[in-house]
């Protein structure tokens, strides 16, 4: 694979209707808007229950980092949010070194980040 | 690969960021920075590339015009990276002859800008906080010189 | 990547190969090569390269005396690879300013190898085994230039 | 691992004693003559049956492949012979298509390998 392959799973939870967005490959300046465009339509749709599965993730830039804490200010007050899974070793490493964990909430499990939502 | 100089440049286009991600991973990896190390200074590095290829090299116009590049000036826009190695430190300078930006006009502030609105200004902060060095330069010759400086120990 | 031109310059060592072929993979898998043909140029960059450092850099002196770099004239002694993309292929010239050679004055033949007690100039044959087309030319300015051609479909 | 590393595991076949070379890492002109060390003390040592266990092994260079060549040429005399286990896909390919499987013989599994030898 070359870039980034973006796909989205949608779970119906009863009480709460869930986005899981996969994303593989990596997210730079060449491929960030992909993310963007994704997030973006489903925050418009009214989706404001997301989790972002990283699985298959080798890299993410700052400008990826700032989208997602700029969604997480969008649905929060909506009374959803953006919650991320199965991040390697790398990317856990990263995101916690530049303090943005503070921000944003990691799962190990797509399972548990989804229970979360109940 | 204990002391020597390595060259490599390409347009100045988001598309060559992952080959330059490679390169640097790469050469971190042999000199023989841990994993950690490794992806941080590739992080660093691709911070500071996007940087000119999204700002350096965007005209006013092109800013007015939604990001678009004159391809024809492509050639004109290379992103050049001197990655010098010896027994203490891994230097890596970017040189563009873009608009040009000192970093250190910037003060990254994490906790200001999670309170604030505004997304945008990470990438000097991922820069400053993950090499030990970072200085620039403008010399009209060479153009505008970003150096970044890892030590082995710190 | 449809479009581009790449340049990488490291001394003229061996420790820089993994380097070099790390940077022609990547480049050959992005540009669309399926795993094989990556392998293919993979190889015969590394061979290319191996030769001007082995043999084109190497001094009739240090030939006699165990293959011994002498360490100050390194960084006279670059290898330089451009490569070149563009629709139907992508070209890489490696260029080195040691004795120079040109390859077609050698017709590998791998039957009389194999049937020989000697080794060597297994590296030409993989080279010219593995590119569609494969020019040296020297240049007084440039140095020894040796340019190698794969087509997208061949 | 940087480089290449190589280390020697002996099988005493009743009939014959077998050498099995693990190389792992690449074999370029700046790591080859650490096989070429290894291999010629074998030989030199009397060893003449070899296996080459080349799983974990990126990449092999065409003097590294001449060697082998080299080495099979002096133990066959001897009623030795080096076979290669364990290649990869692409290394596999490369060597075929040079024709160097003409001369050095590939094998699956070590458990083969080893049963040739017999
Ligand atoms: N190399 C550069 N050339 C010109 N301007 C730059 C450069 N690097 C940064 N800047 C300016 O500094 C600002 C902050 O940069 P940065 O921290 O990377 O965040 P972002 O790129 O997300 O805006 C940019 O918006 C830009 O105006
Ligand atoms: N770039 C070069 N500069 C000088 N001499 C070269 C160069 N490339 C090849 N040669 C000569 O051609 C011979 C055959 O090269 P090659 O096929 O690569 O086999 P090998 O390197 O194993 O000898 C070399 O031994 C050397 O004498």
């Amino acid at each position: 694979m070359i870039g980034c392959e973006i796909s989205t799973r949608t779970f119906d939870l009863g009480t709460r209707i869930v986005q899981v967005v996969d994303v593989s490959g990596f997210l730079d300046a060449h491929t960030s808007s992909q993310l963007e465009n994704t997030l973006n339509s489903l925050v418009e749709a009214g989706d404001y229950n997301l989790i972002l599965d990283l699985k298959g993730l080798d890299y993410i830039n700052s400008a990826s980092l700032g989208l997602l804490m700029g969604i997480a200010k969008r649905v929060r007050p909506q009374g959803g949010d953006i919650r991320l899974v199965n991040l390697s070793e790398k990317i856990n490493k990263i995101i916690s070194v530049l303090g943005f964990s503070k921000v944003l909430k990691l799962f190990d499990q797509t399972k548990e980040a989804l229970t979360s939502f109940k | 690969m204990v002391e020597g100089k390595i060259f490599l440049k390409t347009p100045g286009e988001t598309v060559y960021l992952a080959l330059i991600r490679k390169v640097i991973a790469e050469i971190a990896k042999r000199v023989g920075f841990p994993e950690e190390e490794v992806a941080r200074i590739e992080m660093a590095v691709d911070e500071a590339c996007t940087n000119v290829i999204e700002h350096s090299y965007r005209t006013e116009d092109e800013m007015g015009t939604g990001y678009e590049w004159r391809r024809e000036d492509e050639v004109d826009r290379p992103v050049e990276l001197r990655v010098k190695i010896n027994r203490e430190k891994i230097s890596i300078s970017l040189t563009d002859r873009g608009r040009g930006f000192d970093p250190s006009q910037v003060e990254p502030d994490l906790e200001k800008y999670l309170a604030s609105v505004s997304m945008g200004s990470l990438g000097i902060y991922v820069i400053k906080t993950f090499m030990d060095e970072v200085r620039y330069s403008h010399e009209p010759a060479a153009g505008n010189v970003l150096r970044m400086v890892k030590y082995f120990k710190t």
